[in-house]
C-alpha cells in the first residue's frame, strides 16, 4: 500500500494519470506551438495568443449550433471540418492584427508584450459582447463522449484520445513545414538575418505576417481541441497564457522539439503532482520546479549554445 | 553647487512640477473633494507608488518587471496582518471555536496562530516587514537572475509567473492568508480607528507625503552618477561591464528598491481601503500598474503619479458610465501609449506645453535654467 | 615555465562553439610596454581572442594570465579592475549622456551602487576628464551629446573611455574603422603616445596605419597563429602573403 | 445564439419601457400618504413624502455578472411589485442601481457612495463571500442595511445583514439525510473549489458524515477557481468508487468539471451526484445533457409546483423574457424587498435600528415563491430544503422537501 492505495490502483493511476498529463500536454503543446513560432521565430511576445485560442473555440461553437439549426444530418462529422475552419478565422485575424499592430513593434519585444496585452483585453471584450459572459460549449458528436476501457480500473476519456490525435499532426504538419517547406526556409533565414534575408530577395515582411498569421491559426485549432474538454468564456484562453509562455520558454525559445519536451515534462509533472497533492500546490510545485531550472539555464532547457 | 535644488528637487522644472503636484494633492483635491471621493484619490495614489518603482526600474534601468504586484501585495498583507490580529483580541472573536485568531483562521480549523502571525503583534516589527521583506523578496529574484543575465523578456516574463504562483498560493493557502476574501474587516491600527472620516484625512495625507517623499528619493538618486549609469546599462550594458561595473549588482539593488517603494504603496492601500486581497496582487494588476507608468510617461517620476491619477480615475468613471467601453479604452490605451505615445503625457507636456511655460518662467527668473547633466539627459530622453 | 615577466601570457587558448574552433590551442605573449597588432582574414578568431581575454566569452580549455593573475577565472568587471580595457569593433558609448558623462561614469572611483550614490564631482575627477579629453581631442567638446559626435569622434572617445581607467592592457578592435585619413594619423599617433606606458593589442585591417604603430605583429588564421614577427618578418611570409595578403 | 445579446438589449429596454408606465401609472394610483416624514425618517435617510430611496448592488460586468443578472432583476421586480401594492408606508421605493463590477473593493467603495452620498434606507446585493466581506464593515460604520440573496457558508451575523439565503447547516444536513436514507450511502467523495463556502460547507459535512450518519468520506478535495483539469479527481473518484459524490464547484469550473464527469463515463445513471452549487442558472451553462441524474440541494426549484410560484415565474418572465432562468438565489433575493418593507412596517419608521429590531422580533414572515419564510432572531430565514433531480432540459423534479430548518450560523462543535 502507499498513500492507502494497492499497488495494482497505482498501475492504472499511473496510467489514467498519464493520460489526463497528456490531454492537458495536447492543449499546452498546441498553445505553445504557436506561441514558439511568433516568440522564437520573431521574437514578439504575443500575450493575446490566449485570445486567438478563444477564437478557435468560440468558432467551433458557432458551427456546432449551425449544423445544429440547419443541417442536423451532418452533427457527427462537422467538428472535423470545424477545426480546419477554426484554423483558417484565427489565421486570418492573426493576419490582419499583425498588418495593423504588431509590424510596427518589431525589435521592442518589451512593446509588443504591452500592446498584444491591450489586444487581448479589447478582443475579450468583443467576445463577451458578441458571446455574452456565460460559459458556452458546443453539441459534441456523440462519438467524442463516452470512455474507453481497457480494464475495469483503467478508463480512458475518447475526447481525450481524439484531442491527442489533432495534436501529432498538428505538431507533425508545422516540424515539417519549418523545417522542410520553402516557406520554412524562408521564416528561419530572416529570423537568422532579417537584414540579408531581405537582401537575398526573401520578402520579409510578408514572411512576418505568415509566420504570425499561422501562429495565431495554430492557437486556433488549440481552441478547437480545448472545446472537447471545457467550456468556453470571453476569458477561457487568458488563463493558459503564462503556462504556454513558461513552456516556450522552459524548452528554450528557438527551437520547436524543445517546446515538445517541455510541454510534455511539464504537463506530466503536473498531472502526477496534482494527484498527490492538492490542486493548488501541484501547480506551485511545477511552476517553481520550472522558474528554478530557468535560473540556473537561461537559455532554456533544450537550445544548444550559440556564439554571440 | 546647490545640491538640495538641483539634486533633491531636479532643478527649476523638477522643482515647478513638484509643487504644482504637491498643490493638486495637498491642497486641491482635499478642498474640491468630499472625504468618500478623496478616499479614493488616495487609493488611486497607492498604485502612484507602483508606478513611480516602475519609471526607476523600466523608465530608467530598462528592466521591466511584470510582478510589482506580488510587493504591492507583500506590503499590503503585512500591514493587513498587524491590522487583522489586532481586530481578533479573544473579546471580539468570543463566538469562535479559538477566540483570539483572524476568523478566517478558524473556519479553516486552525486552532493557534501560526508562527509567521507571532510577530506582526508588534507594529514595528510590520513596519520593519514591509521595508525588509520585499526587498529580500527581491534581492533573492533579482540575484538569482541578474547573476545570470537573464533580462529583458525572460525576466518580464518569470516575475509573471511568479505573481501567478504567489497568487495561487495566497488563494490555495486560505487557512493562512484569508484565500480569494483576503484579510478584511481591519479596524483599528495600534488602537486608532482607520475607519473614521478623520481618520481618513490623516491617512490621505500621510500617504502624499510618502509620496512626494520617495519621489524626492528617487530624483536624488537619479541625478546621481548612479542615475546616469542606469540609464547608461541601460543602452549599453557590455560598455558599463566593460568599464568595471559589477553591473548585476546595480540591477538587483534597482529592484529591490523598486520592490519596497510598492511595498509602502501596498501598505498604504490596505490603510485605506481597510482591507487586503489576492485580487490586488495577481497578473493583472501587475501589468496595469505597468501601464499606469506608461501613461504618465516612462521616464517621468511626475508623469507616473498623474498616469496612476488619470487611469484609474477614468477606471471608475467609465466602468459606472459605459461599462463595456471601458475594456476597449483600456484596451486601446496599451496600444496607444506603446505606438503613438511611448513617452505617455511627460511626453506630451515636453513638446506641447513646456516650450511656452519656458518662456514664462524666463520672464521672472533671471538666471537661466543651467540644469547639470543629469537631468539634462532625462530631459533628452523624454524629448526624444 | 614562468611567464610572469609578460603582462599578457596565452597558453593552449581553446574555444569551440558546437564543435566549431573558433580559437584553437593558441599560445600568446605580450610583453610590458609593446603595441601588438593582430591581422589576419575574417573569421581567423582575433575578436573572439579578445573576447576571452576580457571574459565576455568564456574559453573550453587553456589559460590566460595577466600579470599572473587567471583571467579565464575571473568576471568581466574583476578583469577590468585589473587593468585590461576593452574597445569594442562598433564605437560602444552611451549616445544620449554627454561626452563629459561618458568620461566621467569610465572614471575609476565609486564602482559599487552606494559609491555610485555617493560620487561626487571633485576637481581631481574634473581635472582628469579634461586631460583624458586633450588627449583624445574631444576638449572643447565635452558637453556635447555623445550621440551627435563623428564616427571617428565616436572611437576616440570609448579610447578616451578606457584611458581615464589607466590599464595596464589596452585592446583596440579595429580603432581606424570609418575614420579619415586626417583621424587616422591623430588616431596613429594617439596610439604611440599612450603605449608608452602601457601595453596595447589593436586588431586592424588598413596595412598602412598597421605599418605606422605595430611593434609586433600576430597573423591568425582559423585560430591558429599563422606568423609572427615585424611587420617587415611577416609580410615576407608565403602562408600569409598565400591566405590573406594575398587577396 | 448569436443573437443572445440582442435579445438582452430588449429585454432591457421593454423593461425599462414597461417600468416608467408601471410606476407612474402607480403614484398617480397610490391609495393613502403615510405617516409624515419627520416621524419615519429620523436619521436623514432619503425619505420624502412620497418616496423612499433604496439601492442595487449588484455585479453588472465582469466574471460575476452573469450570476448576478437574476439576482438583480428579481430585486427590481419585487419593488416594483411593491409600488403597484402603494409601497412602503405609503411611499413609493426608488432604487439606485451601482456595479460592482466583480471587484470587491468597488463593491465596498459603491456602498459607501449608497450610503455616504444618497443615504439609501437599505441595499439589496452582494453575491459571492468576498463581495459581502467587503461591504460588512462600510455597513457596520455608516449603519446600513444590506439583504444578501446567497446561499453561503454561515458563521456570519451582523445586524445590519438580512440573509435571505441559506447558511450551509441548512443546505448541507438534510441533504447528506436524504442521500444515506434513499440511496443508502456510506461512502462519500467531496469536491469543492477553493474557497471559503465550499471548505465551510465540506467542513460540516465531513462532521455530520462521520458522526451522525456514520459514513466514510473517502476523498476531500478542492479545485482553484477557475481551474478547468479535472483528469485527476475523477481518476480518484474512479478508483474510490463513493457512494456519493459531493460537489460544491462553481464558476467556469462548474461546466468543466461536469462535462469531464460525462466524457469520463460518469453519470447519473450509474453515480450518485448530489451538488451545492447548480441552480437553473448554472444548468443553463452546463447544459442539460451533461447533469441529466444528478441532484442539487437547493431551497427553491423553479419547477416547484404552488400558485405563488406559478405566479412569481409568471411574473418573472413577462418581466424579463421567457428565457430567463430562475434559480434558487434569484428566489431569495426576489424576497430581500419584501422582508425589508414588512420589518418597516412592522417598525413603522425607516430608521436602521428601528427596522433592526423589528426584523428581531422574530415575527417577521413572507409567503414567498418557496412558501411561507420566517426570519428569525439571527437574521437568517427559516425554510425548508429540497433536493432536485436535473432532466436534460435544464429544469430539476423535486423529489424531496424537508421540513422547516432553523438556521444555525455558528454550529456548535463543528
Amino acid at each position: 500500500m502507499l498513500f492507502g492505495y494497492s499497488f495494482s490502483d497505482l498501475g492504472s493511476i499511473l496510467v489514467m494519470q498519464g493520460f489526463s498529463g497528456l490531454s492537458l500536454f495536447s492543449v499546452l503543446l498546441l498553445m505553445a506551438l504557436g506561441l514558439a513560432i511568433i516568440f522564437g521565430q520573431m521574437g514578439v511576445i504575443n500575450m493575446a495568443h490566449g485570445e486567438f485560442m478563444t477564437i478557435g473555440a468560440y468558432s467551433i461553437y458557432v458551427i456546432s449550433k449551425i449544423t445544429e439549426q440547419y443541417f442536423p444530418g451532418f452533427m457527427a462529422y462537422y467538428f472535423v471540418v470545424a477545426i480546419i475552419a477554426a484554423f483558417v478565422i484565427a489565421f486570418t485575424v492573426g493576419y490582419f492584427v499583425e498588418f495593423l499592430l504588431i509590424r510596427h513593434l518589431y525589435r521592442r519585444p518589451l512593446d509588443t508584450l504591452l500592446a498584444t496585452w491591450g489586444l487581448s483585453l479589447i478582443m475579450q471584450q468583443i467576445f463577451r459582447s458578441v458571446f455574452g459572459g456565460r460559459e458556452v460549449s458546443p453539441t459534441l458528436p456523440d462519438w467524442l463522449m463516452g470512455s474507453w476501457a481497457p480494464t475495469p480500473n483503467i478508463d480512458i476519456p475518447i475526447n481525450g484520445l481524439f484531442v491527442m490525435l489533432i495534436t501529432l499532426v498538428v505538431t507533425a504538419i508545422v516540424i515539417l513545414a519549418l523545417y522542410k517547406s520553402r516557406w520554412g526556409l524562408k521564416v528561419r533565414a530572416t529570423t537568422q538575418n532579417r537584414m540579408m534575408a531581405g537582401a537575398v530577395g526573401i520578402n520579409t515582411q510578408k514572411v512576418d505576417r505568415m509566420t504570425f498569421a499561422v501562429g495565431c491559426g495554430v492557437a486556433g485549432i488549440a481552441g478547437a481541441a480545448f472545446t472537447t474538454i471545457a467550456s468556453t468564456g470571453p476569458t477561457s484562453g487568458s488563463t493558459y497564457i503564462v503556462d504556454t509562455f513558461l513552456v516556450v520558454v522552459f524548452g528554450g525559445a528557438a527551437s520547436l522539439l524543445g517546446t515538445v519536451a517541455s510541454a510534455f515534462t511539464i504537463s506530466q509533472a503536473q498531472s502526477i503532482l496534482t494527484f498527490f497533492m492538492t490542486n493548488a500546490m501541484g501547480k506551485v510545485v511545477t511552476l517553481l520546479a520550472i522558474i528554478v531550472i530557468l535560473m540556473l539555464r537561461p537559455e532554456g532547457l533544450f537550445s544548444s549554445k550559440v556564439r554571440k | 553647487m546647490n545640491t538640495l535644488y538641483d539634486r533633491w528637487l531636479g532643478g527649476r522644472q523638477g522643482a515647478i512640477g513638484l509643487l504644482l503636484l504637491a498643490l493638486l494633492i495637498f491642497i486641491i483635491l482635499p478642498v474640491f473633494l468630499d472625504i468618500y471621493r478623496l478616499n479614493n484619490v488616495g487609493k488611486y495614489l497607492t498604485y502612484a507608488f507602483a508606478a513611480v518603482s516602475l519609471v526607476m526600474l523600466w523608465g530608467h534601468a530598462g528592466i521591466l518587471s511584470l510582478g510589482q504586484g506580488i510587493f504591492f501585495g507583500v506590503g499590503g498583507y503585512c500591514m493587513a496582518m498587524y491590522l487583522k490580529l489586532e481586530a481578533s483580541d479573544p473579546a471580539s472573536t468570543a463566538r469562535q471555536t479559538t477566540p483570539g485568531i483572524p476568523d478566517f483562521m478558524d473556519w479553516n480549523q486552525i486552532t493557534q496562530l501560526p508562527l509567521f502571525w507571532e510577530p506582526f503583534h508588534s507594529l514595528p516589527f510590520t513596519i520593519l516587514a514591509i521595508f525588509v521583506v520585499p526587498a529580500v523578496l527581491a534581492y533573492i529574484v533579482g540575484a538569482a537572475m541578474f547573476k545570470r543575465r537573464v533580462g529583458g523578456v525572460y525576466f518580464a516574463i518569470i516575475t509573471q509567473a511568479i505573481a501567478a504562483i504567489l497568487t495561487i498560493l495566497v488563494v490555495g493557502q486560505q487557512g493562512y492568508t484569508g484565500g480569494i476574501n483576503g484579510i478584511t474587516d481591519l479596524k483599528t491600527l495600534h488602537g486608532w480607528n482607520i475607519n473614521t472620516d478623520s481618520a481618513k484625512y490623516i491617512l490621505y495625507y500621510i500617504n502624499g507625503v510618502l509620496l512626494v517623499g520617495v519621489i524626492l528619493l528617487c530624483r536624488y538618486i537619479l541625478s546621481s552618477k548612479l542615475g546616469r549609469l542606469l540609464l547608461a546599462m541601460r543602452d549599453k550594458e557590455d560598455r558599463v561591464r566593460f568599464s568595471g561595473y559589477d553591473v548585476s549588482n546595480f540591477k538587483i539593488f534597482v529592484f529591490s528598491l523598486s520592490a519596497i517603494i510598492s511595498a509602502i504603496g501596498g501598505a498604504m492601500f490596505t490603510l485605506q481601503v481597510g482591507f487586503m486581497s489576492p485580487t490586488f496582487v495577481g497578473i493583472v494588476p501587475s501589468i496595469e500598474m505597468v501601464i499606469l507608468a506608461a501613461v504618465g510617461g516612462r521616464l517621468s517620476l511626475i508623469g507616473a503619479v498623474y498616469g496612476a491619477l488619470l487611469v484609474n480615475y477614468g477606471k471608475s468613471a467609465f466602468s459606472e458610465t459605459f461599462p463595456a467601453l471601458w475594456l476597449f479604452l483600456m484596451g486601446g490605451l496599451f496600444i496607444g501609449v506603446v505606438m503613438f505615445f511611448p513617452n505617455g503625457l511627460a511626453g506630451l507636456y515636453q513638446t506641447y506645453l513646456k516650450p511656452s511655460v519656458d518662456r514664462f518662467l524666463d520672464k521672472f527668473t533671471r538666471k537661466s535654467s543651467a540644469v547639470k547633466p543629469a537631468v539634462l539627459s532625462e530631459k533628452k530622453e523624454v524629448a526624444e | 615555465m614562468s611567464n610572469t615577466d609578460f603582462v599578457l601570457a596565452i597558453e593552449d587558448l581553446t574555444v569551440s562553439f558546437d564543435g566549431f574552433k573558433a580559437v584553437d590551442g593558441l599560445n600568446l605573449y605580450v610583453d610590458k610596454n609593446e603595441l601588438r597588432v593582430v591581422i589576419g582574414p575574417n573569421g581567423a578568431g582575433k575578436t573572439t581572442v579578445l573576447d576571452m581575454i576580457c571574459g565576455k566569452t568564456k574559453a573550453t580549455s587553456g589559460s590566460i594570465k595577466f600579470k599572473g593573475m587567471e583571467l579565464t577565472k575571473m568576471a568581466e568587471h574583476q578583469i577590468v579592475r585589473a587593468g585590461v580595457g576593452r574597445k569594442f569593433q562598433t564605437p560602444s558609448i552611451y549616445e544620449n549622456l554627454s561626452v563629459f558623462e561618458n568620461l566621467e561614469i569610465s572614471f575609476p572611483r565609486g564602482r559599487t551602487v552606494f559609491g555610485a550614490l555617493m560620487f561626487k564631482r571633485t576637481d581631481d575627477v574634473d581635472q582628469r576628464i579634461h586631460e583624458v579629453a586633450d588627449m583624445i581631442y574631444l576638449s572643447d567638446l565635452l558637453d556635447k551629446e555623445a550621440g551627435l559626435l563623428s564616427h571617428g569622434q565616436k572611437q576616440w572617445l570609448e579610447i578616451g573611455m578606457l584611458l581615464i581607467q589607466d590599464p595596464e592592457l589596452l585592446m583596440l578592435d579595429e580603432p581606424v574603422a570609418g575614420m579619415s585619413v586626417r583621424e587616422r594619423e591623430q588616431t596613429a599617433d594617439l596610439l604611440n603616445r599612450i603605449c608608452q606606458d602601457r601595453s596595447v593589442i589593436v586588431i586592424e585591417h588598413d596595412m598602412e596605419f598597421v605599418k605606422r604603430i605595430a611593434h609586433k605583429v600576430t597573423v591568425l588564421h582559423q585560430g591558429k597563429i599563422l606568423s609572427q614577427g615585424t611587420m617587415e618578418q611577416v609580410q615576407s611570409d608565403e602562408r600569409v602573403i598565400e591566405v590573406y595578403l594575398g587577396h | 445564439m448569436i443573437n443572445k445579446t440582442d435579445s438582452k438589449v430588449w429585454r432591457s429596454i421593454r423593461a425599462a419601457i414597461q417600468g416608467l408606465t408601471l410606476s407612474s401609472v402607480l403614484i398617480a394610483s397610490a391609495v393613502y400618504a403615510g405617516p409624515p416624514t419627520a416621524e419615519v425618517n429620523t436619521t436623514g435617510l432619503a425619505v420624502t413624502d412620497d418616496t423612499v430611496t433604496v439601492g442595487i448592488l449588484h455585479s453588472l460586468t465582469g466574471t460575476m455578472a452573469i450570476s448576478e443578472t437574476g439576482a438583480q432583476e428579481a430585486e427590481k421586480l419585487a419593488i416594483e411589485q411593491i409600488n403597484a401594492q402603494g409601497g412602503v408606508l405609503g411611499r413609493q421605493i426608488k432604487y439606485i442601481q451601482e456595479d460592482g463590477a466583480s471587484d470587491w473593493p468597488t463593491f465596498a467603495e459603491k456602498a459607501k457612495k449608497l450610503l455616504e452620498e444618497n443615504h439609501v434606507a437599505a441595499i439589496f446585493g452582494c453575491w459571492t463571500s468576498a463581495s459581502r466581506k467587503a461591504v460588512l464593515p462600510v455597513l457596520e460604520r455608516d449603519n446600513g442595511l444590506l439583504y444578501y440573496p446567497t446561499f453561503y457558508e454561515g458563521l456570519e451575523q451582523s445586524k445590519n445583514v438580512v440573509y435571505t439565503g441559506q447558511e450551509a447547516t441548512q443546505q448541507v444536513f438534510a441533504g447528506l439525510d436524504w442521500v444515506a436514507k434513499n440511496k443508502n450511502a456510506k461512502t462519500f467523495y467531496l469536491i469543492g473549489s477553493d474557497y471559503i463556502w465550499p471548505r465551510t460547507t465540506m467542513k460540516l459535512a465531513r462532521k455530520y458524515i462521520e458522526t451522525v450518519l456514520h459514513g466514510k468520506v473517502v476523498g476531500e478535495e478542492y479545485a482553484a477557481l477557475g481551474s478547468t483539469q479535472f483528469g485527476s479527481t475523477i481518476n480518484k473518484i474512479r478508483l474510490k468508487k463513493p457512494d456519493v459524490i459531493y460537489a460544491a464547484v462553481v464558476g467556469g469550473s462548474n461546466v468543466a468539471w461536469f462535462k469531464q464527469l460525462k466524457a469520463a463515463g460518469i453519470n447519473g445513471s450509474k453515480q450518485t451526484l448530489l451538488t451545492l452549487s447548480v441552480t437553473e442558472d448554472e444548468a443553463q451553462g452546463i447544459g442539460g445533457e451533461n447533469l441529466k441524474g444528478f441532484y442539487s440541494a437547493m431551497k427553491y426549484f423553479q419547477s416547484l409546483d404552488t400558485p405563488e410560484n406559478k405566479a412569481f415565474v409568471a411574473a418573472f418572465k413577462k418581466r424579463w423574457g421567457a428565457d430567463a432562468p430562475i434559480g434558487d438565489v434569484t428566489q431569495a433575493a426576489y424576497e430581500g424587498p419584501w422582508l425589508w418593507k414588512a420589518a418597516v412596517e412592522k417598525a413603522g419608521s425607516f430608521d436602521t435600528d428601528k427596522v433592526v429590531k423589528a426584523e428581531e422580533s422574530g415575527t417577521i414572515t413572507f409567503n414567498a415563491p418557496e412558501g411561507m419564510v420566517y426570519l428569525e432572531p439571527n437574521h437568517h430565514l427559516k425554510t425548508r430544503l429540497r433536493i432536485g433531480e436535473w432532466r436534460d432540459d435544464g429544469q430539476a423534479d423535486i423529489v424531496y422537501t424537508s421540513p422547516y430548518i432553523m438556521p444555525n450560523p455558528f454550529p456548535k462543535g463543528y
